[in-house]
């Protein structure tokens, strides 16, 4: 299954991208992707995640043709 | 109800009244409660020449109307208008427009300021600030209440 | 700080565009709350067709500045706007604006309710309403919070 | 000494005027002079009162030269 990945803002620019694509033949969570992902990048304690645009928790299971997005908090308003 | 994401500077009064002008709320409207948020020249001791609003298309717009929704489930609301600039500003423009119609004051006052607080913690905006000798993203907002 | 007291109808958001482009207030204000309150064409159950406002000249205004200076010790505000109609109006007619500029949201939210609560329960007018059958003078204002 | 009266709204065409005013020699309070002005009209139990535009009790002190204004509650904005 396929499943395209986003980063925001600071985030973004700490991955050095704003968008990736990620492939597996297994279950996976958010935790998962980001880890196979950023294997040098420990994920930064006030992430925020989303599937297909709704807030997810951590260890939501993201399926084939979701989009994950990965943030830092939200500073709108 | 409307929720749009500009890219350019908006007039948020002159949007008011074109949206009030809607004839379902003639007569039946006693109460608007309205809050703009406007461009500071100054932050956390500094002073800021520029910023730049970064949003996530799409899940923005969902997370707002999300907010409004449960505004809606809590409060009898006649209507709701929010607007937010997105993209390069300067200081004293308007960044965003939240407004809130109703019978009577109480809703529009606490959905008002319900919908503003929810949209701060919750809908993926991002500021990042041009300072005098660099730039620096905001980390967080500061708690409303 | 305006406190007016207008025999003629008024566009509340047109008087605050116009009361927004004071140069003190560019850059520094980062929060802009207001309310309007608005003519009704029903209240408790009956139709009302027109209203007419009578208030107490010269203590009026001196009661909204006195719960202005209570706003401003209570809050770091900029500034503060508050007009206010008297005289016979129509349904949909706006019938008092309070606006209250500040650094920051929390400030401005909180102080924008608790002058209009004051004003509401303080500052001397009177509402007569014309109903299809005769007329009445409203005997109190409900409670806000 | 002379007191200047008013009555606002519902207790202006309950008293049946608009203005009146109050002349005494002696020491005298809001009450007194509602009472002296209207003996046959018992003061509503919600009225309220006010010394030169500022809010005073039933049992505040008026003086010469003095504003004093009975009304009901207020119901604008």
């Amino acid at each position: 299954m396929t499943i395209r990945v986003r980063y925001f803002a600071s985030l973004r620019e700490r991955v050095g991208c704003a968008e990736a694509q990620f492939n597996t033949g297994t279950v996976t969570t958010v935790a998962t992707v980001w880890h196979a992902l950023n294997p040098d990048l420990a994920l930064p304690g006030n992430t925020l995640a989303a599937i297909n645009h709704e807030y997810a928790t951590l260890d939501a299971v993201v399926h084939d043709g979701d989009e994950l997005a990965f943030f830092p908090p939200v500073t709108g308003g | 109800m409307l929720i749009e994401i500009r890219e350019t500077p908006f007039d948020p009064l002159a949007e008011l009244s074109r949206y009030q002008a809607k004839p379902d709320l003639h007569g039946k409207a006693g109460a608007l409660a309205s809050f703009i948020g406007l461009m500071r020249d100054h932050n956390e001791g500094d002073q800021v020449s520029a910023m730049c609003l970064e949003h996530y298309p799409g899940m923005t717009e969902r997370e707002i109307a999300r907010i409004i929704d449960e505004a809606q489930v809590r409060w009898p609301l006649l209507d709701a208008l929010v607007l937010h600039r997105v993209g390069e500003m300067l200081p004293a423009d308007p960044i965003v427009l939240v407004a809130v119609w109703s019978s009577h004051r109480a809703a529009a006052f606490e959905s008002c300021r319900y919908i503003m607080e929810a949209l701060k913690s919750r809908a993926p905006f991002w500021k990042h600030e041009t300072l005098t000798d660099r730039g620096r993203w905001v980390d967080r907002n500061t708690d409303g209440y």
